[in-house]
């Protein structure tokens, strides 16, 4: 016979102000098997739990029913609170009048009523728990870090110092990201390679690092603490041991026109090649599509000139398996392509170009080695436009928030821009300047007075090629809204920052939710900015939102401490809410019959078969067993099975049956 | 008598819909108290007896939702319920029981509004129906029993 | 049927069966029954005719059947189709028996695999007779209340005597639903609510399974048409998913799936 | 082959050149247009100022009388009416309810699932395929094809594709032997919405236009819409008042350039209706 106490939880006012707690509480007394009912302003406070505590000692309660927020919030509160008391912590469930009731609905009998059926059809339930003991499940201490950008790394190295692990894979020939394109950094003006390249070089000599580069994740599978990562290891063509990196393959290959992606397209690289001179690993690799031994079948000069011999031709993809105990995804952001601007003129006219572009032509190390040159004729520009918010904040092109780094960049890019062009004139197009940031206002106001940028608070509609001039028709919604037109040089456009390609795809991978812009989702906005919704796979950097370079990096040593505070446990307990298949006496042994539709059905691969011997070692049957190591509980066997055969703890045929008895049956 | 109050059922998944649902709550939009969810850890797990359990217990109309395709937190267990309902829902209609009646629909766990138009907009429809007395005639059979 | 009764003669004499699972005289000259042989003598009572309507595999799963040892059993197209859907549901292996397959033409033709048996299936697929299809338009199209009432009716006569469990085939469970009580899933009384329950519970577990021999239906003592739950799943299976008719892959209708799949229903 | 026709108020009135020049191509590619019986305004400009609903179901009628003659195609040549019965078609078809007080105002069934054609959906549809065959006359010389606003915005309805940019109309005159000249101008605004209270302002927007055409050596400004035409062509003085020079380059309707294209009179194809002259080499 069971004993249930039934707890009913004011929440302060959020659930008393529309719920008659008191009339629930008697209620709740009422009901069969429940020996003890009350309700208490906070559940979840100190003295809430103490009164738990002490009536399960008291009363001897098998069972306990806390009705207050979503189980979401506070069921492991709860369950802990039995726990300490000597109940079995999975004798406890929890009933939803917060969420589910009475912050969606209005004071009223209804209201009350409903939350009455709610805790009968939880008191139903629990009277069914059994008690279930967590699975333990041993960490495997190594970390998969995705994405070789400033947030992979910072990753990276917090993780390895912390004295764990780390495998650090990126799909491009070299590490660095997006920062390592970058000209100078806000609000300091300091060069961006100075400051990450040492971060770079100390990735690749640390001892717990491994680095693969030109690879990508294939496959994950597992879970916390244990996951199984596939990485295809994109073939380079040479052999990383033999090579040196001299580069004399580089400058011989013959094919030399093909865009550099690390310049963004405004120079030239070959088809073996180092993507920048400060690479990590600095070793070329052969781009297939581009190479003419690949597509034509002759050429092999880089084979004949290199002198360790290092060219493997018959190099493939090799796919490489490894044990991971967490994942940490650094796959970071990219700039929308402004094609979508045809009013713009963005790939129709040369000297209309993307933040990232400028980004190149204003480095050192850039195509036009730090000269800010217009790509058409490589004149040096005399009035340069620039626009904020192209495409952000702009739901006619699909992307409704703020790009966060633009009006940063863009002063910044008006700055650098006055100061290698003294005779230059600059002009900003902007929506709102938001400089939140520490010395951020500080730097843009710079830009103002100090650098005479000109800001023009309005938005350009048009942009249009006249006797080799860029016409940038827009509006002054300053003074008393002109029309203004600018007769420009160039035209930058700080174009929208957004989800990486293949984000998505990456995604359904790792199983990992993504937001409506194919952003990762967190687990919770506030609380859980560095967690996925997936135990063991954190976030870090612009895959999440776009983020500015600090911020990045806090994200990206947050998710390390994550990874740390896991690793420091040698053992987790995983939930024992996993399907299970019946046994009984013989000569049954189980009422399974063996058909494994449960199997094909089972997106884990955890169901099993089981040779069931007499003591002669005969094999009598043949039944489905579930391996509780794989097992992750969606139950999707179970409603499957037509015997009945499988059913899953916590959520069982008996208990969900009880459910819907008792939640429509309130006579 | 009053107006004719629905007892609607909603069979919902734990990651999407019931964060969802909780979603609904924490941005405190209103809907009708017609509805009671019972979690399930997925979609997948939703057994169709349970839904014809649910008539004959007297509900006038039953949700069914969990995560989106794609969006499954065990990756699959959406696609299979998916075809399950497709299967039942033909069933169902063949033997005249009102398909409408069952409402199924994805709600993610970002779209707090979106459960409460699903729960709203059922709770219309089903007051269109009225109560569901075809149903409850056939299962009144049980009281009889009862009562010998 | 000369060649059936010689080649079962041969299988008993050289035991390499214990029992030729077949068709006999009925009790009346328009019926025929199933024979179990296991004396080379008695081959002579194995018939084959137009008659043979009733499915045989549904023994293959039967323990009684079980101990007699190794059968060969005469299998016209249904029992070919149900002899491979027990197969892609593991419950047949292809030295568990003998399949002595016989065409529309009456030719005895054995396989020696059941790829075989899925290849010869390919060119003798399932084909949903004309009438039943109007009915079962006739019967969507009636208003959904008259639709139900019709069924509560056909239905009534009921008496859950499971005729139609013990005739099926694929009904193989050691413990079938209905006899389970925690929960009692369905209510047990032959009242009309007991009756739907039970039958939706049965279509709904042979949905993407049956093979459409209509065995429930020859068994049913009430002649009420459950084959057209049955047969309307087919249908469904077939417009939804293009899969019909049994295949050795395992990709049962209901415990696989597309992404892609199509529906029109879910908000 | 019968497809259905709305010509709306413009085109028997201020346009009717557009109107003549419409029919004369379709009967030369055979292809048939009847008009919708007992059409009625489209509501365009003023309604849907004044009422929503007015302005939906001023449409919605047309809509449904289509439905009743059993068009399953419905060309709008006018923008304005194009965009207004579009508009109206994907209103009702986001909200079933209003769709039913809607078709309740109108006391007739309405589908809602006609196809509507603007003017160069259906050319690229019905004439293009046929006018290898019917080029007499290739235009040779370099125009400039304007095609306003009312045929791409609102771009989340209109689904218009490169609505900044658009290329159809180029397409097509190349098709007839043109040279249609790249400029920036082309969905720019006219001025249409001040056409009559504010002319000047017409004068300034629809002047850039023109002069902008002119400059980059265009012979001939080709439209798709009544307003543009009536602005860029009838507002021509104060055009020229604005830019205080005298412009005579020519605004056709497309279905007129195909008209002569196709070796048919100026006067079939309603050239001499136009306020300012048209003279454009096209040898006969």
């Amino acid at each position: 016979m069971s004993k249930i106490g039934v707890f009913i939880c004011h929440c302060g006012e959020n659930i008393s102000a529309t719920v008659d707690v008191a009339r629930v509480a008697e209620a709740a007394g009422k009901l069969e098997g429940v020996a003890f009912s009350t309700d208490y302003k906070y559940m979840c406070s100190d003295p809430g739990q103490t009164i738990i505590k002490q009536m399960v000692k008291e009363k001897g309660l098998t069972g306990v029913v806390v009705a207050a927020c979503s189980p979401r919030m506070h069921e492991p509160t709860f369950r802990k609170a039995c726990s300490e008391a000597g109940l079995n912590p999975y004798m406890c469930e929890m009933a939803n009048l917060r969420e589910h009731c009475s912050w969606v609905h209005d004071k009223s009998e209804a209201t009350t009523q409903k939350a009455i059926d709610l805790v009968r059809t939880l008191v139903e339930k629990v009277k069914l728990d059994k008690p279930l003991f967590p699975i333990k499940v041993p960490v495997t201490k190594t970390a998969l870090v995705i994405g070789g950008g400033i947030a992979g790394i910072q990753s990276s190295l917090d993780i390895a110092n912390a004295g764990h692990q780390v495998i650090l894979v990126e799909k491009d020939p070299s590490i660095g990201g997006h920062m390592s394109q970058l000209s100078e950094t806000f609000p300091t003006l300091d060069c961006s390679q100075c400051i990450l390249t040492p971060r770079m070089v100390e990735v690749a000599q640390h001892p717990n690092i491994t680095l693969m580069t030109y690879a990508e994740l294939e496959k994950l599978e597992g879970s916390i603490g244990n996951f199984k990562a596939t990485i295809r290891k994109k073939a380079k063509s040479i052999d990383e041991k033999l090579c040196t990196g001299c580069g004399v393959c580089a400058t011989k290959c013959p094919t030399k026109k093909i865009p550099s992606e690390f310049n963004t397209g405004l120079g030239m690289r070959t088809a073996i090649y180092v993507p920048f001179p400060q690479a990590v690993p600095n070793k070329p690799v052969i781009d297939k599509e581009n190479c003419s031994y690949y597509q034509k079948g002759k050429c092999k000069v880089c084979e004949k000139v290199c002198p360790t011999g290092a060219i493997r031709f018959d190099q493939e993809d090799e796919l490489v398996e490894l044990e991971v105990g967490a994942v940490v995804i650094a796959t970071g952001f990219n700039v929308m392509q402004p094609s979508g601007f045809p009013e713009y003129g963005y790939g129709k006219y040369k000297d209309v170009i993307t933040g990232l572009q400028f980004e190149r032509l204003a480095s050192a190390s850039g195509p036009t080695l730090g000269e800010i040159r217009r790509p058409s004729d490589g004149k040096i520009p005399e009035k340069i436009v620039f626009i904020a918010c192209a495409g952000s904040r702009d739901p006619a092109k699909g992307i409704p928030y703020c790009s966060k780094i633009c009006c940063m960049y863009t002063a910044k890019h008006a700055m650098l821009y006055q100061h290698k062009v003294h005779s230059g004139k600059s002009y900003i197009f902007y929506m709102d300047i938001r400089a939140a940031g520490k010395n951020y206002e500080e730097f843009v106001r710079r830009a103002i007075v100090e650098d005479e940028v000109n800001y023009i608070r309005g938005r350009v509609s048009k942009i249009y090629e006249q006797n080799g001039k860029l016409i940038v028709k827009g509006v002054d919604t300053l003074l008393n809204a002109k029309n203004v037109e600018i007769e420009a040089d160039m035209v930058v456009l700080a174009s929208a920052a957004v989800a990486n390609e293949g984000s998505e795809e990456l995604a359904q991978k790792l199983h990992i939710s993504y937001d409506a812009y194919k952003f990762f989702s967190e687990a919770h906005p506030k609380l859980k900015p560095v967690e996925t919704n997936t135990a063991g796979i954190f976030l870090a950097g612009a895959c999440q939102a776009p983020k500015d370079i600090p911020e990045t990096v806090s994200q990206a040593s947050g998710a390390a401490a994550k990874v740390a505070i896991l690793f420091s446990q040698n053992e987790l307990s995983r939930d024992p809410v996993i399907a299970v298949v019946n046994r009984s006496a013989p000569p049954l042994y189980s009422t399974c019959v063996g058909c494994f539709m449960c199997a094909t059905a089972c997106p884990y691969q955890a169901i099993e078969e089981e040779l069931i011997t007499n003591r002669k070692g005969e094999v009598i049957k043949k039944v489905a067993r579930v391996n509780p190591g794989l097992c992750q509980g969606c139950g999707t066997c179970v409603a499957f099975c037509r015997s009945k055969s499988i059913d899953i703890q916590g959520y069982t045929n008996e208990q969900m049956y009880a459910e819907v008895m008792a939640l429509l049956n309130n006579e | 008598m009053s107006e004719f109050e629905p007892k609607i059922i909603a069979f919902v998944c734990n990651w999407c819909t019931y964060a969802g649902a909780d979603l609904t709550g924490t941005s405190r939009i209103k809907y009708a108290q017609n509805v009671k969810i019972i979690r399930f850890p997925c979609t997948g797990r939703i057994d169709f007896m349970l839904l014809l359990k649910s008539f004959s217990e007297g509900a006038d109309g039953i949700i069914v939702s969990g995560c989106h395709p794609n969006d499954c937190h065990y990756t699959s267990g959406n696609f299979h319920a998916r075809r399950r309902w497709i299967m039942f829902r033909g069933l169902l209609d063949l033997l005249g029981i009102d398909v409408r009646r069952i409402q199924y629909s994805w709600v993610s766990a970002a779209e707090g509004s979106k459960w409460a138009d699903v729960v709203n907009s059922t709770v219309a429809t089903i007051r269109e129906l009225g109560p569901y007395t075809d149903y409850a005639k056939v299962a009144g059979y049980l009281e009889k029993e009862a009562k010998l | 049927m000369m060649d059936l009764i010689k080649r079962a003669t041969e299988l008993l004499e050289s035991d390499a069966v214990k029992v030729v699972i077949g068709y006999g005289k009925g009790s009346s000259t328009d019926r025929t029954r199933a024979i179990f042989v296991t004396q080379v003598a008695d081959c002579e009572n194995l018939v084959f005719n137009s008659q043979c309507i009733h499915n045989l595999a549904v023994y293959l799963t039967k323990a009684e059947i079980k101990k007699l040892g190794k059968p060969a059993i005469v299998a016209p197209v249904p029992v070919l189709r149900s002899i491979l859907q027990l197969a892609a549901e593991n419950q047949l292996t292809e030295n568990d028996l003998v399949i002595l397959g016989v065409t529309p033409e009456s030719q005895l033709i054995e396989f020696e695999s059941f790829a075989g048996i899925e290849t010869f299936l390919d060119t003798h697929r399932i084909k949903i007779d004309q009438k039943y299809q109007e009915t079962i338009e006739k019967i969507r199209s009636m208003p959904v209340a008259e639709r139900f009432a019709w069924w509560v009716k056909e239905l009534e006569p009921c008496f859950k005597c499971y005729a139609c469990r013990s005739a099926c085939p694929l009904c193989y469970c050691t413990r079938c639903t209905v006899e389970n009580n925690q929960p009692q899933w369905i209510s047990v009384a032959s009242h009309p609510l007991g009756n739907l329950e039970w039958h939706v519970m049965r279509a709904m577990h042979l949905a993407g399974r049956c093979t459409d021999c209509e065995a429930c239906y020859n068994a049913c003592p009430m002649g009420i048409p459950i084959h057209l739950l049955t047969k309307s799943m087919l249908q469904d299976v077939n417009e939804n998913f293009g899969t019909y008719g049994p295949t050795l892959k395992k990709d049962n209708t209901l415990s696989s799936f597309k992404p892609d799949d199509k529906e029109s229903f879910i908000r | 082959m019968k497809i259905g026709f709305y010509p709306g108020c413009s085109l028997t009135g201020s346009s009717r050149e557009y109107n003549e020049s419409l029919l004369a191509i379709s009967k030369e590619a055979g292809v048939e247009l009847c008009e919708i019986t007992d059409w009625n305004c489209c509501g365009a400009t003023a309604a849907h100022n004044l009422s929503k609903d007015l302005s939906l179901t001023l449409p919605a009628r047309n809509l449904a009388l289509a439905e009743l003659d059993q068009m399953d195609e419905l060309v709008v040549p006018c923008a304005a009416c194009y965009n207004r019965l579009v508009m109206t078609q994907h209103e009702l078809g986001e909200n079933e309810s209003l769709k039913k007080i809607v078709s309740e105002k109108l006391q007739m069934p309405l589908q809602n699932g006609i196809k509507i054609l603007n003017v160069l959906q259906f050319l690229e549809k019905h004439i293009v395929p046929r006018l290898e065959q019917l080029v007499k006359n290739p235009l040779d010389f370099d125009v400039a094809c304007y095609y306003g606003c009312l045929l791409v915005r609102p771009q989340r309805v209109m689904k218009a594709d490169r609505f900044e940019d658009p290329m159809t109309m180029d397409v097509i005159m190349q098709k007839l032997g043109a040279n249609p000249i790249d400029w920036p101008f082309k969905t720019e605004c006219c001025g249409a919405g001040f056409s009559v209270s504010k002319p000047e302002i017409v004068g300034e927007l629809s002047g850039k236009i023109v002069r902008n055409a002119v400059d980059r050596g265009a012979r001939a400004i080709v439209v798709a819409c009544p307003m543009c035409h009536s602005n860029l062509d009838m507002r021509r003085p104060a055009i020229e008042t604005y830019l205080n020079m005298k412009v005579d380059i020519p605004v056709i309707y497309i279905t007129q350039a195909i008209a002569l294209a196709m070796g048919l009179t100026p006067r079939q194809a309603g050239i001499q209706r136009h306020f300012v002259p048209v003279n454009l080499p096209v040898n006969r």
